[in-house]
């Protein structure tokens, strides 16, 4: 396995440019952006609050309900809004990311939901939802294991790469989006679409995790930044 | 959300309103222009903490055959339910379809856009022209910013190359054929108190709104009653006269940009 | 503001013929058709009746529901059956337009469900859809502070005329219908679209209320004539 | 609305009925032609206060692939909730299709259009024939009514021109190119009993259905039974031959005009 | 009226090779299989169980549920899956056609759910789905006053014939499907489409009920071998 | 059906299974090719009482845009109601969905048919490939069961004949340009036990699950991790190795029929 040169000047394992904000939305539980180059992807958390119809509730823990969606202006050809087969089967991915990190015993009957507009998509769009949503769970003051973090790579002219941009995306077919929960070494989401032998896989995945490492930082800087300035906003209406 | 409808219709009664507002005060309002680089153009609006997103996208279609050598206009809305915890089961069809509605007619029946500078062969291909709108928070006065964020977009859009055959979506270029700018104010009446730009607190509480639609010469492209109840025809009359004066205000805001990316 | 003529002889002011009959449908609570030159309209009132699901109720008051549709071979082309954008928006306003005028705090947890059928659409029918309901609502014995008469104005050759007819509504872009309830001064339904001056709009809003005194006569007529029916009906019962 | 089931149905064991009918004895049926100008063609067709409306829309459209020179007839049913306080949560969906495809198959089997005839240029354009049924009033035997209904409308339609490529709907003049005047009638079998025209209230203590449509020939063109019991074969045959006989006689009603935009 | 001469030298009044099975899916209640010639249906019963929510429940009778489908790969051209106007319609007189045979009365405020695949359409499918359905009622248990046996008539070049195949089909537009009990001499389905003098469609009924009366015996048949080889196995279960 | 989650995952603790079988052993599997004449290719796969079809449907269609020299590939699953109890109020859309998902990009991403192959003339007409898997009897590990069954009906297909104009469905001889042949192995983890096709029992209880698609030579060309919990990034080696032997395996029995029309 050797490494790509890619058209913007990243190495092989270099993330585009990331940004990180947590508390975008004042309606939300909780809430974070995240763009990754040019993909922008948006989160808010409402909840816990009582599931209706009844039926739906677990007795034991709360639901965790997850929409992937992406706005109708946010990619190249307008998408027509609402529901894909496409994006029904990231939400269930997502939330199944999101599960294994979220204290769903301590609300029972409850639901939280996370719902995730992709507001301009230039590939790596479901990892970087749900970055976006563990920041917005964290936000939303939701207890926690650990945060999760994604990250997709794949392959440019036969040699693999991190957080491929549209129009790398564009020239292959190897897709291999993860998430991880660093705290316990837990691999939440893998997914891979592709030819690969046995080792390469192997190979990419350490690319990524690392690259996970990256993330888990930007995140946890994000919600220190959120944390500190709601503590000023509060000291400010004290003094106010 | 528990909204003590006494209180603030008691305030409306005094003329007061929960933010301190003046009866004919709108929020503060911010405006950015071209947020995103995919629509060929976008706008971010806040007014208070409402915000609205509008993109424009452009494709190549064929025209309707009563309107050959016309572009189209299609507008849309889309209550996010990242915007309130009301749109948790779904958000309210009808006012999505209400605000898209009124959106289209502003643009359309004024006139704003030239459609005929959006024919590119008679009768076959036209320009087809998506104005979107996503909210993202919910706290009342969505038409005034879903309409002052289209018009934003409609002000910075560009039009991508199209060589007959294929749109190059990385190269844009042209404006749009832009004549006017319409924008929308919007009028609540509570008890017997008029105010302007209500927040989601005050449209909960509402009897009736209303909406009035100017251009940049001062005249009126649409109107739309709501709520459940009536408006005198003196205060028809009245509130006409005020969404004129207030229109111009916000049309001054659009060339302005306060660009912030950051809800 | 000078004052169209028009294709078929009518004054500016002056609205098409019109026929308004009271309790047409044997099934509904109340009922009533109205036809305005070519422009035909249904509405049939069910309820009060209780509300279901329960969530729905308003505890306070019954809930009106008004459902705006038009039968598809109403129109010159062909129209597909089904809710389309513009009859959910014609349904809201049309409620909206209704509302001030029933005595809903009478019937809480209920509703009263006002359908709305355009048999044939010449212009001019969302404001004939209101007529009908206004006395299909008080044929139903419903309690109401007034009546809800309602009429459109546009253009005509740049100059404004009252209840336009199809061929007259083709060759304008402007629109503007309003409903009032006479006895108390109030305008529960005010639409426009077009371009006009702010002096314009009040010069038709003039014009149009003075229509209005005519369709609220023509109304209170045609319920008279429904409760002489009525009573002469009865009577025959009792003798027969 | 509540149904004595058991008064109903222990009058039926009498041979008798609610409304003092004979058991094979329709209700009044008014038929009014061409109610509406929009429509190509229209009636309005009361049995009793089943009060149903019929209209023909005529469009130029593409030829079904396996029927190339055809004219295409699509016919569609809506029970709207005018009707009847059933119709309140959604009307049965069940029902309008079954009333629909029978509408649709008495035309199409007993082949009471000339369909060739509707074919503008084979395999390009032909005319597309929309019957559509719209229900006022419910009280039963809709099928009957909704036949009648669509065959009276068939009767008094009218072609708009076609110069080819646009339609004039201003000018009418060519009339279908109609065969035959299928009708429908229905039997109700209510314990042992066994009636015609069933109102509202029979036909929701029925126990079994039949609907027979047949030609002005006396052929039948379609049968299509209902209801949650069966029919001995002795039973059958009997009502086949009624059928016949007060299919001629709903048959006459259709030439004359009742005249009625009363519902 | 004159007898059909036949493509597949089968006789007017000879069925296509027919094959029964019953209780081929081990998770339902009931099940069975029916090929007719190239037609294959597929019926499997559900319940009886309870019906939610509660205002669908009859308190006084089972509702008896049947939907009809065909697989998208069961016809020349591929069709499109989901319901269609044809479905909901066979779904209906399906669903009456068995109603007379099972004892309702005996399970209040249940459903019992008959779903019918065709698993391959070549002509007759609604009256080999009907087959079906009985045997798999009979299958699971579920009382019944008879079984109900179907089958459909239609005209070849002029002349009637029992059980056309798929391209005979193509050439008439002649239809006649009926559904039988014998016992009681019952016809539970009878539908035509065509145009046929009174005389004719006596005649054409006598010819399908001689023919109902192989598909019973056959269908006993079925239930007999059914029966037996769940003895069988219940045997060597002890055994074992 | 009451499932007691406790025993299973106890039993799994163990290393042990309810039907006894060991944790990397899959149960019996048949296959039966070419159960149907109607589709041009198809096949009933059972793992256990897993009871799958796969059918293939060939049309002429318009290619993409984007790839105008291929074929199109389409691929659908239903999870009818006469599989499961569970169905009883729909099936669940989700799964249904991921399943269709996972059957398609096992195909498409291994370039296991030559699309380029499926074009009749660039950028005009392109076969159309239709890949319908229909659930007959669901007794856990539908993927496993359903991309088998694909597999086995894309081997044994036949393409009709096209004259340019039309398709003869009647005559049926071209196999389809078949490179490879996928398949899938689904891995559960229940507690800290890993074993290889779930029962419905054990499916209901796992903790995560792991799909990986392999094609001849040993490569993946397909991952989805399931369920509510993780995987570490040892057991992900572990079962990555696992499953392109375990492929192999499966891939043998492609090429047995089993020929039972039972399911």
């Amino acid at each position: 396995m050797t490494m790509a040169t890619r058209v913007d000047g990243r190495k092989a394992d270099e993330i585009r440019k990331l940004h990180i904000e947590a508390g975008v939305l004042p309606n939300a539980t909780g809430s974070a952006l995240v763009s990754l180059g040019e993909t922008i992807a948006l989160a808010a958390v409402y909840g816990p609050r009582m599931l209706h119809p009844k039926h739906l509730q677990a007795s034991d823990k709360a639901v965790l309900s997850t929409v992937y969606s992406m706005v109708p202006f946010g990619t190249t050809e307008r998408n027509r809004p609402g529901p894909s087969r496409r994006s029904i089967e990231i939400g269930k991915v997502t939330r199944q990311a999101l599960e294994p990190a979220v204290f769903l015993a301590e609300f029972p009957k409850t639901t939280i939901d996370v719902f995730i507009n992709i507001l301009q998509a230039d590939a790596g769009t479901r990892t970087a939802g749900i970055n976006a949503a563990s920041v917005a769970l964290a936000d939303a003051g939701i207890p926690m294991r650990d945060l999760v973090v994604a990250i997709a790579a794949g392959k440019i002219e036969g040699e693999y790469a991190i957080d491929l941009n549209g129009k790398e995306e564009e020239l292959t077919d190897c897709d291999m989006p993860i998430a991880y929960m660093p705290k316990d070494n837990r691999i939440t989401l893998l997914q891979m679409d592709g030819d690969m032998p046995l080792d390469d896989v192997r190979k990419v995945l350490d690319l990524s995790m690392k690259s996970c490492m990256q993330l888990y930082e930007a995140q946890k800087l994000a919600l220190r930044n959120r944390w500190i300035k709601a503590a000023q906003q509060q000291e400010a209406r004290t003094e106010g | 959300m528990i909204i003590d409808e006494g209180y603030i219709a008691a305030l409306a009664a005094k003329g007061v309103r929960a933010d301190k507002r003046q009866p004919f005060e709108y929020r503060k309002i911010e405006i950015q222009h071209s947020p995103f680089s995919k629509p060929e153009g976008s706008a971010i609006v806040k007014i208070g903490n409402s915000t609205v997103l509008a993109g424009i996208k452009l494709g190549v279609g064929v025209p309707f055959p009563d309107s050959p050598n016309e572009g189209v206009l299609i507008a849309n809305a889309e209550f996010s339910p990242v915007a309130s915890p009301e749109f948790e089961v779904g958000p309210p069809e009808e006012d999505a379809i209400e605000l898209a509605r009124i959106v289209d007619r502003g643009i359309r029946e004024s006139h704003a856009i030239d459609m005929e500078k959006l024919c590119i062969t008679a009768g076959e291909k036209v320009w087809m022209m998506n104005v979107d709108i996503h909210i993202l928070n919910h706290d009342g006065n969505l038409i005034d910013a879903s309409v002052l964020a289209a018009t934003a977009a409609l002000m910075n859009a560009k039009m991508p190359e199209y060589d007959g055959e294929k749109i190059n979506y990385d190269v844009k270029k042209k404006k749009l054929p832009l004549k006017w700018k319409p924008v929308a104010v919007t009028f609540a009446k509570i008890g017997n108190a008029i105010i302007v730009d209500p927040t989601f607190e005050e449209s909960k509480v509402l009897d009736a709104g209303l909406t009035v639609s100017t251009k940049d010469d001062g005249n009126i492209c649409s109107i739309q009653k709501s709520g459940s109840a009536g408006f005198t025809r003196e205060e028809i009359d009245m509130l006409l006269g005020k969404a004129v004066e207030m229109g111009k205000e916000l049309r001054e805001k659009l060339s302005h940009d306060a660009s912030i990316l950051k809800f």
